[in-house]
């Protein structure tokens, strides 16, 4: 069957659902669709992950999210537990293991045992489908707020359906941002269709009166991505997602440091999601948008990473963003504990309540910004409905083969891996060389001009060393990097 | 060019990809001829690739946490395939969290890891002691 | 001899001058006053704080500077070190002891006494005037960066002159900023005569070479002071230094926690202090601006205050102040350790940094706020000005007994203590009752609006307990009081 | 109008004010008479004040730091002057840094505090206490 973007039929659906459940034991479970569907019905409507966004959205409220996952399910549930209660968090995670998100379920099993064994958690995230419904449910069932899964799994069919399964009413991902900064070798033929299947799963559940929200992974590899990128591919996923009749959609965008550029980056997402979906003939869909506290490296220094922490959520704040996904002290480190996990929370909550009646007001700057980066994104748009016939599966796949998607240190070889950024004098994130990202002349001259602007004053050529210095820039305290330090 | 080769990658179900692009830059920068066998590698596509190429050193990196797992018995390995005296060093966040790194030192060394970093650690401390080890002048 | 705004004369100020000597026994070490120039015009002028000033104004850099003090030379020595090298600071304060600023030097002996015997500071602040200038001056010697006195003394000539006499080339205070929010029955007569003495002090050294900073305090009680009123404190202190022949003046501001009122407020204070300035005839004054970080009670938890410290920072990054006056971590419980000082200035550091080359743009809100404040700040001294009948020192009198200025939760009896002030929907603070603060029927009418606005949203009156829940809300981890929690 | 006196007031060279404003405001809606010493009060301050209304209770607020020297002899200044079973509370930041909360309640039921508040207890608390050790029914 060739891959195009339509709606999967209920008979395909169930045809390939029978394959996915083998693929590990614990899909057995699950093969009776109807009861997981009745069980998901019975979790209370307060714990439904979809509609708290919206009366978030509705209210101009922001809420936070942690991130967090380990090995067994009773240190989950505490640990859970404890970001509900002393985090103050408003969502709650389930981060999935790298295995799982291999699909290497004999590997979780090993992690699992040594993790018993050794009394700490040997993987680095949750094994939600080793732990099958009976773990989920569990877990689902011990807490207060709505849960989401978020992974990185390129080929995620069976998680999806063992966590819709138990009562979890969000995953992340998408077929593009679960696939390039995720995997080395996976084809985006294959990841596009097997996120049409978490798609089409979660519209199913909608479609039967559970409200599923479905949130494309913002940041891709969290490094120098220029927004119009992460936006343009948001967007695509969005629409991607629309079409398999999901109804409740989050847009992410991961901070890039330039306060004014991520409020932009953040409007424009907005405004163009709505605009697209609408285009295409979606009207009643619920968007949402979250905000990802920097992703690239982290200070080591506690205070400092505290101080990135916080710098984040001001600008959530001020942009006014559904949710913000919440980074810790430790992040520098390694999987926070608990109360460090806590402690990000905590300081993010302080941050947005301060602000909580605050906002950004329009400048001639902000305006500026939100119209460049909108351009840009239109710019890449065309080009995809263009070399995709109209079809916007095919045109991803085009896009990325020439180079007009493009992920700046991705791990695919099925990225063109050919544009370069490097952040202007201002701290914005610029194409130093956009590869083939097909922007007007316009548009290529206004990045270059930010960043000659920015040579002349560190008086030195625009040049790779650039993008080098700003990769250790925020972990060596400062946001834009210098071709020394004294 | 100093004329010694090294492989670089990353090991296990890791695909943190800027660490390993730097590394590969900066390795370039000090003269190694770079084998870089990338993200998701498992021990045999480091092996390999030393074995082909008759590498002087490996440089593992695993940022995920899952490094301890994923490097049982490498050193074995290593031994088995002939390259007995081969410089192996590991850095990244090689645990899963912050851990006391005099202890996840001694672990790693344990598994036969030449030398052995802590997070954040930049690649330039790495190529320095390999320079040592390697008896390499500049 | 009648109270007056002008400068004294050199014979008044070498007879004052002697008095002062004796108010203690280590005056008597100072009673040379060529050698004390002569050993202030030998300290290096990288360590001269007026000039540093200048220089991160010229280049818009922010600094950062602590608050620190402890009994004893040697242990403010290593705290002052580990501050300038662990916690990055750009500028060092000693802040004095509370018996010290009530001139009460044998308690101050008693405290040393006491902190030697029990190992741990018992004073809460470095008593200078029992130090000494040997004790002053081993400090100063031992440290890289320019160092100010930060007090809250209403008498500080003996103090004052202790410590320029040492190279401590800043102090803060001034006849008002100095008397309301920090005493209880010293009349203003008294403050203003004994600042006008700090201040030709400081102007002497000035003269000789060697520049001195001067800085009135700004956030006065910390404590929901509206802007205008305190800029119009500020402004009124920059003159009466002047007057003095004071050359480097630093303005003041206590964040209130509406960003963009903050940022209108030190927009107001420095366009209105060099216009004030020029009016007057000071046409060569080196004017630059502090914002204190959230003065008001803070959060317990460290986390929180981590959230409200960085907070903070952005709105001074955003203004582009000259330095920053930094909390910690600690502040709801008590002086900080040297670790918790250094915390709350990395943290400080990181957001500064992370925004260096960023600044706030004018947004029609923005331009709106500062029209207000400046207006609000006009009002109060051209009935300054007119109760002065032309003379300032005389107006300043007369102005607090008719509550033209008046300082709201300020323990002094010379305050009239009748404007009350409470946040807005938006958090900015207000007057819900000016007293009789001359403000204009339409800004009293714009006070009343906002407040009332907020009044509708929260269901309630305006009224006094608006009022105490905002005192509480910050340290209970919001902006905006509440009429009640669920 | 509970019937019960209470004099408050801030404790030797502290110049905190906002604290005793609330307090008063609050024991005030709470029924109390209050005779507010202010800031800056000296002990004879507050015990003069206890004389003259024959005040029942005595609630010091020390946020500065120095409560541990200004409270030095309270008590025993309260016997001479004949106020034996004057309740005594002390409240605020009462000691230099943070310190163990434990230990600094233990030093000043030493010094003959009745109760002792540790940073940021309310003053609604001590409302309620007070109401306890004083018999007073809602
Ligand atoms: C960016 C990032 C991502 C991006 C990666 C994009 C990509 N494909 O590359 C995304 C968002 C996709 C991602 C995903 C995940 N991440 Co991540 N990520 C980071 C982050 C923030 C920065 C990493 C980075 O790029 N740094 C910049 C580069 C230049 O530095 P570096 O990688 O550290 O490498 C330098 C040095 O370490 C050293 N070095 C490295 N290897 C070696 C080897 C030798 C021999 C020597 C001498 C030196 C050396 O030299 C390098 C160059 O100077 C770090 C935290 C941090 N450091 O702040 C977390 C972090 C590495 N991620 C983590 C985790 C858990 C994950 C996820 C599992 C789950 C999640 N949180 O979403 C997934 C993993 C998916 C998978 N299967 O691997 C954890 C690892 C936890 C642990 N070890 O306990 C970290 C530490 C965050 C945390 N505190 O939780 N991540
Ligand atoms: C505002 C403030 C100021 C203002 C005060 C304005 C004024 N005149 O009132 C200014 C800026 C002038 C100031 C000056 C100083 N301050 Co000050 N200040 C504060 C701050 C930030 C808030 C205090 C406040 O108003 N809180 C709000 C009110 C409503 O709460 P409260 O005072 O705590 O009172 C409540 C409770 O404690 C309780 N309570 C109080 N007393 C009692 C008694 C009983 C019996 C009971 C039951 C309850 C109770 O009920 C009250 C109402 O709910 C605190 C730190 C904090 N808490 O966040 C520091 C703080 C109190 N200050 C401190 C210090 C050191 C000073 C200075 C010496 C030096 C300096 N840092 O500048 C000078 C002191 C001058 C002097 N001689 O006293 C320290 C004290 C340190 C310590 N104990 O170890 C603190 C804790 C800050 C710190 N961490 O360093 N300060």
């Amino acid at each position: 069957m060739e891959l195009k973007n339509q709606k999967i039929t209920m008979d395909d659906f169930i045809n390939v659902r029978k394959e996915v459940l083998k693929t590990w034991q614990t899909g057995a479970q699950i093969a009776d669709f109807d009861k997981c569907i009745e069980y998901a019905s019975s979790v209370p409507k307060n714990k439904n992950f979809a509609l708290k966004l919206k009366s978030a959205k509705m209210n101009h409220i922001v809420l936070i999210q942690p991130r967090a996952g380990v090995a067994l399910v009773e240190d989950q549930i505490q640990l859970l537990q404890y970001l509900e209660t002393e985090g103050e968090a408003d969502l709650l995670p389930v981060t999935i293991d790298s295995y799982t998100r291999q699909n290497r379920y004999e590997n979780c099993s090993l992690g699992i045992q040594e993790s018993l064994r050794l009394c700490r958690s040997m993987l680095n995230g949750f094994p939600a489908v080793n732990h099958g419904i009976a773990g989920c449910r569990k877990l689902q069932e011990s807490l207060t707020m709505p849960l989401q899964a978020r992974h990185g799994t390129p080929d995620a069919r069976l998680l999806s359906e063992i966590i819709h399964a138990s009562g979890w009413t969000s995953n992340e991902g998408g077929g593009i941002s679960y696939n390039i900064p995720y995997s080395k070798d996976v084809s985006l033929e294959k990841t596009i269709r097997d996120w049409q299947y978490c798609d089409r799963l979660a519209a199913i559940y909608e479609e039967n009166g559970i409200p599923i929200n479905r949130e494309p992974f913002g940041p891709l590899t969290g490094t120098l991505v220029p927004p119009s990128m992460s936006n343009a591919i948001a967007i695509i996923e969005a629409l991607l997602a629309a079409t398999q009749g999901v109804k409740h959609i989050t847009v992410g965008y991961g901070q890039c440091g330039n306060q004014i550029q991520d409020i932009a980056a953040i409007k424009a997402l907005e405004l163009q999601t709505d605009e697209y979906l609408h285009h295409y003939g979606f009207l009643n869909i619920v968007t949402t948008t979250v905000f990802h506290q920097w992703m690239g490296g982290f200070p080591k220094d506690e205070a400092k990473a505290y101080g990135a922490i916080a710098n984040a959520s001001v600008t959530a704040a001020l942009a006014k963003v559904t949710k913000v996904i919440v980074k810790t002290p430790h992040e520098a480190f390694g999987i926070p504990t608990k109360e460090a996990n806590a402690n990000g929370l905590k300081c993010t909550k302080m941050v947005i309540n301060l602000m909580e009646d605050q906002r950004a007001y329009m400048s001639k700057k902000l305006q500026e910004q939100v119209e460049i980066i909108k351009a840009e994104t239109k710019c890449i748009l065309d080009a995809v409905f263009e070399v995709g016939k109209g079809d916007l599966a095919i045109g991803v796949i085009e896009a990325f083969k020439r180079g007009i998607l493009d992920v700046p240190f991705a791990p695919s070889i099925h990225t063109a891996n050919k544009i370069l950024p490097a952040r202007d004098n201002y701290g914005a994130v610029r194409y130093l060389d956009a590869g083939n990202v097909p922007l007007s002349e316009e548009l290529l001259n206004y990045n270059r001009f930010m960043l000659e602007k920015r040579a002349k004053l560190q008086k030195r050529e625009v040049s790779f060393q650039m993008t080098v210095d700003d990769i250790f820039a925020v972990s060596e305290g400062r946001l834009v990097g210098r071709p020394e330090r004294k | 060019m100093n004329g010694k080769t090294v492989v670089i990658g990353v090991i296990g179900s890791d695909v943190h990809a800027v660490g390993n692009k730097i590394i590969d830059y900066a390795l370039t920068h000090a003269g190694f001829k770079v084998v870089n066998v990338g993200v998701l590698s498992s021990q045999e596509d480091f092996i390999n690739a030393a074995i082909e190429t008759n590498a002087d050193a490996i440089m593992v990196s695993s940022l995920y946490g899952h490094g301890e797992i994923d490097c049982q018995g490498f050193r074995d390995k290593c031994n088995e395939s002939g390259l007995d005296n081969l410089i192996l060093y590991i850095g990244g966040n090689i645990v899963v969290g912050k851990q006391d790194f005099v202890e996840v030192e001694a672990r790693f060394k344990n598994l036969g890891f030449n030398r052995v970093y802590a997070p954040g650690v930049k690649i330039e401390a790495g190529i320095e002691d390999l320079k040592k080890d390697l008896n390499i002048k500049e």
